[in-house]
């Protein structure tokens, strides 16, 4: 269950770091052009760590569950072989129903309201989370949070000002804002359903409490729009999910079909 | 002081290699070569984002994806530095984008070529920041205080950039027969290019006498551009790669390499925007610039508010 | 130089193929939308025919030319294992550089316009170009122009009359379609640049003479363009080329990343 | 002829199983009921094409390419046939646009979930197709004569795409592994939804007697679903993939296969536009609406100057 657990991780990571590297050269404000990045360099840089882990957890199952472990032929062929697997072979060479992440990070950029929203929810998600994972007992895993940690500070920071000034902007500027919010809201339950290998790894002490953080998350995410003068979507609104469990939507292919190009078409080469 | 006696203290500085600040008084020509040269400068940082961004999404590992993005984030990082500087000399960041937007402005012609493969992100560090780095060097001593220590910095990570880009065509030249095919493919589509970057002859380059004078220049184009062809070569042959240029041997006699002629109707055809992307580019900044109208509208707004709030606020407890 | 040649045609309708494939679903009136993937299906069953044959003339020959003919490593794979090529080998597991088509197929659609100003440019070409192709010495390749020349008249007839309506309909229409024609023109001037391959063709009686196709074609965009009110660029306009010799826009390399995905991620099957 | 006569002439017709055409009265109701349905039918054509347009440009050979490419522009055609057919009741293709994009009008739920590997394209024509054909068949003897011939020629192309999705589906369960896996990945997320395309249980439909009398419905839902579940699990066997059903099972006395519950609250919810892709699909449908609203201006401007020009040479002539 650990496994899947930090795949989970790490597949959050590297998709909102490949989406947030969309934007990089195009932004609004050079400033934020640079800002972006950054953030997806914290994210990259998270998801590079905890694949280096799973992989890790994942040479040293028997062979015979590696074997059977994802579909990816390509990944089959590196067990025969006898080789070991590494960061870029889970980035790279798994197919998009073994990816964990939710749906949230890879939906796409739209245009800049849409991305503060998503990042919004994100980070604040990622804020209470890390910081309680930071007490994890699984040490790697808190460690990576502990640093993880002081980024998703800065990102939250960020993303809270960038929802406060479109919300309370131009007339313009709240309704793109709200429209955001509004959309990218159904996204948002999944963050707080846990999965079979979430539950087990919160019953290790390796998790957080999902219902713990939902409830500081809640409060965070009311306080920032209240300032933004905007407003949250009635309660009890209809979520979307899946990707937790690998169903994800028409918008991964795409992106996998991007990020795997070079090794899919390339493969067994060093670069 | 009279206007004489302004020009007579910018001469002195100038010539005792002192440095020129933004509140000292300078002449008119040497402010217009300046913001010109400077924008020009931040503007083919921006556009030098796009060519590499384009491989952001397809880099072939983790690693060398968070080393592009980094990349192409300090090359963000450059354009602000610059623009700064620029507006030191009292032209706003919005004029110099407008002059961008409206083709007033140039930007290296270099980035109106396509990068069609990874290894074109070993060729553009290797070569084009190789390029780049000799043409700037030289300005980290450049005569206005502030564009020099804009330079400093950004030779520093120009430099850092140059030697990733070697060590992509490294691995690359070291790997299977189509990694050493596409770098070598890479090298041959940027080579020629690399070499324009160095600007037209000599002889045909004007007004080269004052930004000489003026440190905005110390060496000749020619003169780079040998430097540039001697430490290039040898660095090819590290790699095992093969000069794209039939005509290029050494020439005991000179103490440099000879190389074959540069295709000068090609270099003018894409400073006048007949280059394979110019139109992609600038439409790719312009795009960029009008979907963000309404960010920077917010913000400035945003802004306003605070400040009025704030106010408003000192003047309650002040009441 | 009969291969390179018959790729050169193939590709071109392979790519128009897949860019008119874009716009399936999500043209401006649901008649055109059906057109246009009619115009998308003609070009994509050329490139099968032209595919066949080049296949068909690869298996011819000598095995270690075949091995050093493509960069592709799945492509020199199938050689080695004794295997021949197909339609798909060549569509499917070909690197970009030994894509031969002009980069005017490549282009984006971007609008109705740009996509009415790319396909009347190539139709043009093409219905004087089959005509001519049509007595190719090569039996097949006649064959599949004498095929495709009725596809290739209709394709006209419609683009020809689209490039009247828009540039003879509203004020927007007529600039956007001035727009499109002014920026899809540098793009024209490839078409009638010989490559060696087909220089070599030419000579053979096998490929039509370029000259005399441009001398047809000049004519009837001037005329067209006349009809609709629009002007042709000044004469002289600088000319982009390079994609009959393999080197292409950066959009083709996001073009065949999706076209190939399938192929490219799960090798070697029966689909 | 009063009222009153007008729909006994209306009854008898539709009593002897003679059709009604366009210039034909016909109650309000029926009018109204048509519409809806035809247009409903229609808009799930149209908004069908897309989930399978997702799978063009990334069709693992170019004969399948081709295949999808037609199948999808059959669905517009069949779109066309149904507009044309409700146009001859009396309401415009635009105002039916207008329905669907506002979200008035509705359209088959099926269309709401996502494509998510190749598998898909043999799933939705296999069992989408084939549940659609089960609904629309009896259709082709309808009571309103241009929907009645619309549907033959619709029927006759859906049974076509069904067999193509049943053979991707074959091709994959006798492919490799992973083949086989996206196989049954495919059928355990179609099969569930196909079954609600039947609509709700027969308990809880309202208004199908008139539906049944007018012969705009033959066999209620339950009854079209059980025949589809039979068929389909003969067809499953024959593929060699599991029923995505631990409750399934002959059952000897109805002679038909019992079946598990189906999960109306996600029917109805998906009905309500909370689906996987409802924003998404009509986002696409109206982006494409109002990008072409300059084109279709265009059309209506030139097509008017057309007939001026004409209409003057005319003039000229006779004068």
């Amino acid at each position: 269950m650990k496994l899947p657990y930090i795949l989970r991780l790490a597949d959050d990571a590297l998709i909102i770091g490949q989406r947030l590297g969309e934007w990089t050269g195009h932004g609004p404000i050079l400033e934020q052009d640079i800002a972006l990045t950054n953030a997806a360099l914290d994210h990259v840089g998270r998801a590079r760590s905890l694949y280096q882990y799973a992989a890790e957890v994942f040479n040293q199952l028997p062979k015979e569950q590696q074997l059977t472990y994802f579909t990816s032929m390509a990944i089959q062929e590196k067990i025969k072989a006898g080789e070991s697997i590494d960061e870029d072979t889970l980035a790279y060479l798994r197919d998009g129903w073994d990816f964990k992440n939710v749906l949230l990070v890879e939906r796409p950029n739209i245009d800049w309201a849409y991305t503060v929203a998503r990042g919004f929810f994100f980070d604040a998600f990622n804020f209470f989370y890390f910081t309680a994972l930071s007490k994890s007992t699984d040490a790697t895993i808190a460690a990576v949070a502990e640093k993880s940690l002081k980024e998703v500070t800065y990102h939250l920071r960020w993303s809270s000002e960038w929802v406060i000034r479109l919300g309370d902007g131009t007339d313009e500027s709240h309704e793109k804002m709200q429209l955001a919010i509004n959309e990218t809201w159904p996204f948002t339950g999944e963050l707080f359903v846990a999965t079979d290998y979430e539950a087990a790894m919160t019953a290790e002490g390796v998790a957080p409490n999902l219902q713990q953080i939902q409830t500081l998350w809640t409060a965070r995410v009311n306080e920032v729009l209240d300032e933004a003068t905007l407003t949250l979507p009635a309660a009890g609104a209809w979520m979307q999910q899946g990707g937790k469990k690998g169903i994800h939507t028409e918008e991964l292919g795409y992106m996998l079909t991007e990020l795997q190009f070079m090794q899919r078409t390339y493969p067994n080469m060093q670069w | 002081m009279t206007q004489y006696s302004f020009q007579q203290h910018f001469d002195d500085k100038i010539d005792s290699d002192n440095t020129i600040e933004a509140k000292d008084w300078m002449p008119d020509d040497y402010r217009k070569t300046l913001i010109r040269q400077i924008s020009q400068h931040a503007h083919s940082e921006i556009v030098g984002m796009l060519p590499e961004g384009n491989w952001i999404s397809r880099a072939p590992t983790l690693r060398r994806k968070a080393v592009l993005m980094a990349k192409v984030q300090d090359e963000a990082g450059h354009g602000l530095y610059l623009y700064s500087a620029a507006e030191t000399l009292g032209i706003s960041r919005d004029e110099m984008y407008n002059q961008l937007h409206t083709g007033k402005a140039k930007y290296s012609s270099i980035f109106n070529y396509p990068t069609l493969t990874w290894a074109d992100m070993g060729a553009v560090g290797w070569l084009v920041d190789g390029a780049a780095i000799m043409n700037q060097v030289p300005l980290c001593r450049t005569s206005y205080g502030p564009y020099a220590r804009a330079m400093v910095r950004v030779c520093k990570e120009e430099s850092f950039h140059q030697r990733q880009g070697f060590e992509i065509m490294l691995t690359l030249a070291k790997g299977t027969d189509i990694q050493r095919k596409m770098a070598q493919d890479a090298f041959n589509r940027w080579w020629w290019p690399s070499l324009m970057m160095f600007g037209p002859p000599d002889a045909e380059s004007p007004n080269t006498a004052n930004s000489v004078r003026w440190r905005i220049k110390r060496l000749t184009n020619d003169e780079l551009r040998q430097k540039f062809v001697d430490v290039t070569v040898e660095q090819a042959k590290v790699l095992g790669l093969d000069m794209p240029d039939k005509d290029l041997k050494w020439n005991e006699e000179r103490g440099h390499y000879d190389f074959g002629a540069i295709n000068w109707p090609e270099f003018y055809n894409v400073v006048k925007g007949n280059g394979p992307c110019n139109k992609q580019r600038l439409e790719a900044r312009r795009s960029a610039w009008e979907k963000g109208q309404w960010v920077r509208d917010a913000a400035t707004a945003y802004a306003g508010k605070r400040a009025a709030r704030k106010a408003a606020a000192v003047e309650t407890k002040a009441a």
